[in-house]
């Protein structure tokens, strides 16, 4: 009975839209609130694409990321975003994003799995080994050198400045200098 | 702007909203263009003569601010006897040393100064009293005397006072020199060079010098297009002449505007992951000139200017290094620093992975398989190695080239053959992590963490702290094993402060203690509030000191959001501008000698009589106790010996400089020199076809092409230029990959004018290829008439327009524009030419497979290209080692 | 059809929503005003509407249609902007058509490109303009849709109720823009609601809140309009004088649009029709003639029974 | 709107020369599928023709008329209701079509009309199939027979109230082609199916039909003016003229078909693929005119250049 009063038609007849067009045929989908609305959180964050440096906003439900958009509060962007700042929860709930070390033996064919500790282990192995293979504690004229050139690094301009903090301090103390990034490309 | 920076264009446009005029010079006709009031479409790769042409203009019709020009900046000085200039030496510059492709600078120092470059590189020079230019190394020349590895940190030095002449008149001051070398650069000449009309030149010139003055300002805004050529710093350095020349720096609308291209691409400079840098600009030590920390800082110390603290400076970041382990009797572990040799930047890396010298490499959030210059060069590196790690959020083609790289399609290598151990590590996503970015304002804003990574993914800061956690724990567990010399090797590791508090289940370590270490502590353990407090007895720590002050008052100040619009309109309590918060530069130069402001219009900063204190809507760039008249004594060093009238104070005599008596080197003044590659013969100076000085790497995998009215440029007759989309970022990794945006820009084309289309026979949407020396490549050709032939000299050129952002994986995929690019740097910042090249365009897709090969290799022969085309005049380091047989048996790969 | 006469099917109507049974005291009529001569080309407007409404990429195909590789506005893309690339005249204002680039070979055909130098006073420009559901006053979409899926909103808005509607398509061919769609994965039609989630939550609706250069301006209907006009004054005062605004009249075929453009060109060049209008205009007159289409048909089958075996 | 003068003028120059957007339609071409809908057309049609026809045979005493009349008009109905069901982009949220009763909205109107008329008809063409409930089936038919008249012309109403050029600015002359066309249908079917010697109501109807079709459609293709080519040419002309030809004979073999039996059926398919035929021919013109600009935007610049010739 209840389903039955709730028939468009008879809101059609007895209400202010005879014609159908509006309140009448109105579902209750039609009000349901805006996923911002029920976010369990809201982060502040910064555009991760160009140097502009954009503010986001993102909303967070279940552990997820629910949406990014622009920080009106923010004096840089004003809430405005381009189409890739736009495109930034597609970035990081993409699918594509791999989840899972993966390894590739020399010489292999495929690609293998590999436990993250034991694969920052193995790093760890290289790093020391190719360290010692390298290493130059002085030229031919005796000038101190205290370096490794058997390791290089190409990375940063993406990356928080905490990180790059931390890449150059330990590249330099493990003597690696060929420690670059996009600024210099 | 428009294409690259969108939402910053948004204040172009706010600016056009009240009046402001926009001209956009670019080669190809963008979204800027569109909304600019005009579009100057100039031939890619003379900018230098352009934006010479306006110094001209600005000298010749004396446009400049008089009062600026002559008190801010060193117009004044008066030039050594010594000096000649490319007028007097046909394009070249005094010093120069052909047979080391580079010039010995200090012919180009003011009268009665002995400058040099910087503390980097000076006390070989005063060592040996000459400088020893030209040595060669495997890494390229050490340039004692030019110090290039230190240019970007506020100049080089001198002791003494230049000898000046304040009426500019005469003939050795910089003002008269600057007026005899930019008198080639007429309206004539540019439009001879750049194919503009000398109307459209003189329209652009008129507005700018109208709109600058004490009234009113003018900016710059500029992106790689300036930076990625052979010249690319003396770009920089013209715009800076003239902005200098017209008052437009230190003042607000001015300046010279560099539209950076990634998040943090400009704190990845500032802390820095650069080969030939410490945090803050402080240079990284030489190891024939800083043998201990005494020489290498007390040159700064005698100097003027903030960089005369240095010592300070890298005192406090030796102690935050290695904390209670640095001590004034072990130099504070100064000998802990690794030592440059000399170019050890990216291309020379990669040269020595193919040389079996690197063995193994970390590619962290960049994409080198497709990114760099020559990329097939960059992946011969990467089969070439023993072990990489990449850590990226997709498969990029940098972690897969062992298995589909192009070099496996065209049988050069086999997956079997390549010895590469690879581990692709997960990433986490800036929602997934906290920290600040530096955006291309020196502004750092702090991004909070909202959700936790899946899987394997991890922040970056998490890879390293416990790599290093673990390789210091391997290394304390070996100690028993170790040699003596093992073990002195290892102290600057196990030594090293490494003990962040980590947090949650994955021991996230805290970038907030990060952080708060690049701020730097004082000796009560408590936040510094800014860089002045830095001791040079070890009292003070400090990771970075341009960063000190980004937790003062033990506040995240990169995390303040108070809302724009319930601030001024400088916003100064929104994240934390480095240094000292300070949102324009060298501001006190917005303010006259006197500390007033040159017009109420362009009041920024000035000097409050009443308080006697710099005050303004900025945090004063200044002393802000140190008044206009503020006259040094004679023997004061640092920042006391800069005047009160003086803005520049990094600079060692507190000026804008218009002449770069040292610090760069490839000469004090810029010059136009043409493109590594060119179709046209250099008209400002027939007889230097490129830049003299530049940096070169003449190999198999990496031949150049003819230029000009060199035999066989004939094969490569059309100018290229790379270029960046709105819908895509740099090499794809975060673009290529999602629908949303690759639905936008679904394949890689090349742009190409109705004229070359019909010159070549090229049909709308169809396949074209492109072929350099390197290699060839195809792409979809889109005909536009956006794309307009030039006409130089009677002569039409046609200049095609290539994005760079494809690569073979993702979701839309095609050849990348790097294939075609050969590696050629500018010779100051090892910064290769991307933005003007020639190639040859053709309609139909590329041979496949092995018939590639075969197919460049025909047009090399038909340019009669060897080893030596293209290296004239060349810094070129395998050139001077290598062996004749192989120079006389060029073998083509 | 009504007392109302005409105004409930065509002509000026001051408040749809009340029309379409909203009390007097409903939220006020939003709308967008697009200023095409801001627009920038970038894209944001497609990207975050995609991503706000969650909706799908739909091809991967480079049209060649100058950098618009999205084509048109669909069932899972509601917002399209368009690339039009032409010549003008800087002292007479006249435009040149370039169109797409001639697809044959060039010299094969007699349409050479016009040398740039000939004629000075042209110059190349680029025309971007953001479009989207215009939210018509008098929706055709919404007045033909069988089963009440679309629906005018408290806003004075247009939408689908995604819960209803069944795919019939009529909607598709009702609208004058050619905005609306069947989308294949679901079947149901699909386009722009203005956000209708995100205005609940009185926030803007996602296009306008991403805009870089305010070329997308969201507000109540009234200020928009007053908004442009000023806009085109200002813009003829700078000569701009081809400046004009499009679906802003009320008097107009469909009784203005909720979604309204400042364009530099005629609308066909951008791809909207030059005088859109609603169709249900017409339904009285089309109901009479199928009444009297009908009743002929009633009487001659009458008439075929009178009369003999024959 | 507010343009410059010269837009008029422009727009003026009728015929091909017209500016868009790199040729692309302005307008989207109906979703609609064939033969669904089409089928959709056709059958209602007939389905109305029938009904009457089948209360006139029956009030004439016509049995085997009455009989064909009913069960054509239960069968075209419903299957009418299939067709449309089928196209459905969500079939099993068919009922919502009756969700709401839209006066703005022909295929609302149209749905409250073959509800019941469908009902109605199966449930006379039951009664007269099984012999049973007579009362009721006569009941049911003639209730049927009201709503008749409106099944043979809403569909034409239905085509005509979008913005598809092709079927909008026709929508005077649509409804009698419509008309005729469902008569002669229905006549078509009432020749094969029934008896010679009852079937003249029939041969009558598929020959009035028939030339209310022709003459409405002459009239419909001459007062379209440039969108007339899409009746003319091209795929959609073709069928167009097919359909014409084909009632063209099968109202000349109705015209024998008193005498042969033949006759009679080979009128009745020409005459029921004519139908088809014209409801295909007029469904393909409508997109082929959604597809080129051209017939969006020259008829609507003829417009504008009139009014402003007119307020000018």
């Amino acid at each position: 009975m209840r389903e039955w009063l709730r028939w468009p038609v008879l809101r059609q007849l007895s209400g202010s839209d005879f014609l159908g067009r509006g309140r009448a045929a109105r579902s209750p989908s039609a009000d349901e609130p805006a996923r911002i609305e029920n976010a369990d959180s809201v982060v502040r964050s910064v555009c991760p694409y160009c140097a502009v440096g954009c503010g986001q906003r993102v909303f967070v439900r279940d552990g997820e990321v629910t949406q990014i958009e622009g920080d009106p509060d923010s004096p840089v962007s004003r809430g405005r975003l381009c189409p890739k700042g736009s495109a930034s929860r597609q970035l990081v709930t993409s699918p594509s994003r791999q989840t899972k070390v993966r390894y590739r033996r020399p010489h292999g064919t495929e690609w293998e799995d590999l436990d993250l500790d034991t694969a920052v282990d193995m790093i760890a192995d290289r790093v020391l080994a190719t360290r010692d293979e390298t290493w130059e504690q002085t030229d031919e004229q005796g000038s101190l050198l205290r370096r490794a050139m058997g390791i290089a690094s190409l990375g940063g301009a993406t990356l928080d400045n905490e990180e790059n903090y931390l890449m150059k301090k330990l590249y330099t103390a493990l003597g690696a200098i060929q420690v670059e990034n996009q600024a210099r490309i | 702007m428009a294409e690259a920076h969108p939402v910053g264009f948004q204040w172009v446009m706010e600016a056009k909203r009240r009046g402001a005029k926009v001209f956009h010079v670019d080669p190809r006709f963008t979204r800027t263009s569109a909304m600019a009031d005009q579009h100057l479409a100039l031939r890619v790769g003379t900018d230098i003569a352009f934006l010479g042409g306006l110094v001209h203009y600005v000298l010749e019709r004396d446009r400049y601010f008089h009062d600026y020009v002559v008190n801010y900046t060193n117009a004044p000085f008066i030039v050594g006897e010594q000096f000649r200039d490319t007028e007097d030496l046909e394009g070249l510059f005094s010093g120069f040393d052909a047979s080391a492709g580079g010039y010995k600078t200090e012919s180009w120092q003011y009268e009665g100064t002995e400058a040099s470059p910087s503390a980097g590189r000076r006390d070989q020079w005063q060592k040996s009293g000459q400088p020893q230019e030209g040595e060669t190394s495997s890494h390229g020349r050490e340039r004692a005397s030019s110090g290039p590895e230190r240019a970007g940190s506020g100049g080089p030095v001198y002791p003494g006072s230049p000898e000046s002449d304040p009426t500019l008149t005469h003939p050795r001051c910089v003002f008269q020199v600057l007026k005899r070398h930019f008198a080639r650069y007429t309206p004539e000449m540019v439009a001879q060079v750049c194919g503009i009309s000398e109307e459209a030149f003189t329209e652009v010139a008129e507005a700018l010098v109208t709109n600058s003055g004490p009234e009113r300002t003018s900016a710059f805004a500029y992106s790689v297009g300036w930076t990625q050529h052979t010249v690319g710093v003396q770009y920089i350095r013209t715009a800076s002449i003239l902005q200098l020349l017209l008052g437009n720096i230190g003042r607000p609308g001015g300046g010279i505007l560099a539209l950076r291209g990634h998040a943090s691409i400009q704190g990845s400079t500032d802390i820095p992951t650069l080969f030939n840098l410490l945090p803050g600009y402080i240079p990284m030590p030489q190891a024939h000139t800083n043998e201990d920390l005494q020489s290498f800082a007390e040159a700064d110390g005698a100097t003027k200017g903030y960089w005369g603290n240095m010592r300070s400076y890298l005192v406090s970041l030796l102690k935050a290094w290695w904390g209670d382990n640095a001590t004034a009797d072990n130099d504070y572990c100064f000998d802990y620093l690794p030592r440059l040799t000399g170019d050890h930047g990216t291309y020379q890396t990669v040269v020595d992975q193919i040389e079996g010298l690197v063995k193994g490499y970390f590619v962290i959030g960049q994409n080198p398989a497709v990114g760099s210059s020559n990329a097939r060069q960059q992946r011969l590196g990467l089969a070439n190695l023993e072990w990489l790690v990449v850590r990226d959020f997709n498969m990029i083609e940098t972690a897969t080239f062992w298995k589909d790289g192009p070099e496996i399609e065209s049988g050069e290598l086999a997956t079997e053959d390549i010895g590469t151990e690879v581990f692709f590590l997960p990433a986490a996503a800036h929602t997934e992590k906290e920290g600040t970015f530096t955006n291309t304002q020196r502004m750092l804003q702090w991004h909070r963490k909202a959700v936790e990574p899946q899987g394997d993914q991890r922040s970056d800061l998490w890879f390293y702290y416990h790599l290093g956690r673990r390789i210091r724990e391997k290394l304390t567990g070996r100690r028993p094993e170790r040699t003596a010399e093992q073990r002195e090797r290892d102290r600057s590791v196990l030594e090293l402060t490494w003990d962040y508090p980590t947090e949650g289940p994955m021991a996230e370590p805290s970038p907030d203690a990060v952080l708060r270490e690049i701020n730097g502590t004082g000796p009560d353990g408590e936040s510094l509030s800014g860089y002045t407090q830095l001791a040079d007895d070890g009292s003070t720590r400090c990771g970075c000191w341009i960063y000190c002050g980004v937790y003062a008052d033990g506040v995240n100040q990169a995390d303040r959001r108070k809302p724009g619009n319930e601030q001024s309109w400088v916003a100064p309590e929104w994240g934390w501008a480095w240094p000292m918060n300070r949102r324009i530069l060298y501001n006190r130069a917005s303010a006259d000698p006197d500390g007033r402001p040159w017009s109420e219009r362009k009041a920024y900063v000035w000097w409050d009589t009443e308080q006697e204190q710099w005050t303004g809507h900025d945090v004063p760039d200044f002393d802000k106790k140190k008044a206009p008249d503020y006259e040094p004594d004679p023997a004061a060093t640092g920042p006391e010996a800069i005047k009160g009238a003086e803005p520049f104070i990094m600079q060692s005599d507190g000026r804008g400089w218009l002449y770069v008596p040292a610090g760069l080197v490839d000469g004090p003044l810029p010059a136009h020199y043409e493109p590594q590659e060119s179709p046209v013969s250099n008209p400002v100076y027939p007889n230097q076809q490129r830049n003299p000085a530049r940096q070169i790497f003449a190999r198999p995998e990496n031949r150049y092409q003819p230029s000009g009215a060199e035999r066989g440029s004939e094969v490569f007759p059309y100018l290229f230029t790379t270029f960046r989309l709105t819908e895509h970022h740099t090499a794809g990794g975060m673009s290529r990959w999602l629908s949303h945006l690759s639905e936008l820009a679904p394949a890689m084309f090349v742009e190409v004018s109705p004229e070359l289309a019909a010159e070549r026979g090229l049909r709308h949407l169809d396949w074209a290829t492109l072929v350099t020396a390197r290699t060839a490549i195809e792409a979809r050709v889109l005909v536009t008439e956006r794309m307009q032939p030039l006409r130089l000299d009677g002569r039409t050129l046609h200049q095609i327009g290539i994005p760079w952002h494809w690569g073979p994986n993702g979701m839309t995929t095609g050849d990348a524009a790097n294939e075609l690019l050969g590696v050629a740097l500018d010779p100051n910042v090892h910064i290769m030419e991307t933005k003007a090249s020639t190639c040859d365009i053709r309609p139909g897709r590329r041979p496949r497979g092995v018939e590639l090969a075969p197919f460049v290799a025909e047009y090399r022969r038909r340019a009669g290209i060897t080893e030596l085309t293209g290296t004239e005049h060349a810094d070129d380091p395998s050139l001077t080692g290598r062996d004749e047989r192989e120079r006389g048996n060029e073998n083509e790969r | 059809m009504s007392a109302d006469g005409d105004n409930r099917l065509s002509g000026p109507l001051a408040d749809p929503a009340v029309e379409a049974g909203y009390p007097p005291e409903h939220p006020e009529r939003v709308g967008f005003f697009t200023d095409t001569s801001v627009c920038i080309g970038c894209k944001a407007c497609e990207v975050a509407c995609k991503e706000w409404n969650l909706l799908p990429e739909d091809g991967l195909e480079l049209s060649g249609m100058s950098y618009d590789n999205t084509q048109d506005l669909g069932a899972t893309t509601w917002r399209h902007v368009a690339f039009v690339e032409q010549r003008i005249d800087t002292t007479t204002r006249e435009t040149v058509d370039i169109g797409m680039p001639d697809m044959t070979r060039p010299g094969d055909s007699s349409t050479a490109a016009v040398d740039p130098t000939e004629d000075a006073a042209t110059q190349i420009r680029w025309l971007m303009s953001s479009d989207v559901c215009k939210h018509c006053t008098h929706a055709a979409c919404l007045d033909v849709c069988p089963t009440g899926a679309l629906i005018r909103t408290e806003y004075g808005t247009v939408m689908v109720q995604d819960d209803v509607c069944n795919g019939c398509g009529y909607c598709v061919p009702a609208c004058p823009y050619g905005v609306i769609d069947t989308r294949p994965d679901t079947g149901g039609a699909s386009k722009c609601t203005m956000c209708q989630d995100r205005l609940g939550a009185g926030e803007t609706p996602a296009c306008a809140a991403a805009c870089p250069t305010e070329s997308i301006q969201y507000g109540p209907l009234d200020e928009l309009r007053d908004r442009a006009a000023q806009r085109v004054d200002e813009l003829h005062e700078q000569g701009v004088t081809e400046a004009r605004l499009y679906g802003h009249e009320p008097t107009d075929g469909v009784g203005g649009d909720g979604a309204f453009f400042l364009l530099l060109d005629e609308p066909e060049v951008y791809g909207l029709p030059p005088d859109p209008v609603v169709t249900t205009r017409d339904l009285p007159s089309m109901w009479k003639h199928a009444a009297g289409a009908a009743l002929t048909a009633a009487v001659t089958i009458a008439a075929c029974f009178v009369g003999g075996k024959r | 709107m507010s343009r410059p003068d010269d837009s008029a003028e422009r727009s003026a120059e009728a015929g091909n020369d017209f500016r868009s957007y790199y040729g692309q339609p302005i307008i989207k071409e109906p979703t609609w599928k064939v033969p669904d809908v089409p089928a959709y057309l056709y059958l209602g049609g007939l389905a109305g023709a029938s009904s009457s026809m089948a209360v006139l045979a029956e009030l004439t005493g016509r049995t085997h008329l009455n009989r064909t009349g009913r069960v054509a008009a239960a069968v075209g109905s419903t299957a009418s209701v299939v067709a449309l069901i089928h196209d459905l982009g969500r079939p099993a949220r068919f009922l919502n079509m009756l969700r709401v009763f839209k006066p703005t909205s022909p295929l609302s109107v149209g749905s409250w009309i073959i509800a019941p008329f469908s009902s109605l008809t199966a449930a006379a063409a039951a009664s007269e199939i099984t012999g049973r409930l007579p009362l009721i089936g006569r009941l049911t038919s003639i209730s049927a027979s009201v709503l008749a008249p409106a099944m043979t012309t809403y569909t034409a109403v239905l085509l005509s109230d979008t913005a598809v050029p092709g079927w909008h600015e026709v929508y005077r002359e649509l409804p009698f082609v419509f008309a005729g066309s469902a008569v002669s249908s229905a006549g078509a079917v009432g020749m094969l199916a029934t008896p010679r010697g009852e079937a003249a109501p029939a041969r009558r109807m598929a020959l009035a039909g028939s030339a209310l079709e022709l003459a409405a459609s002459h009239r419909m293709e001459q007062r379209a003016g440039v969108i007339g080519e899409v009746y003319r040419e091209g795929r959609s002309g073709k069928v167009v003229r097919a359909a014409k030809v084909l009632t063209c004979v099968g109202a000349g073999a109705a015209l024998l078909a008193r005498r042969s039996r033949v006759a009679a059926i080979g009128a009745g398919l020409c005459l029921t693929a004519a139908s088809a035929a014209t409801r295909y021919g007029i469904f393909e013109a409508g997109r082929v005119s959604a597809r080129d600009p051209k017939y969006t935007v020259v008829p609507q610049r003829e417009r504008l250049a009139n009014e402003g010739a007119a307020s000018g």
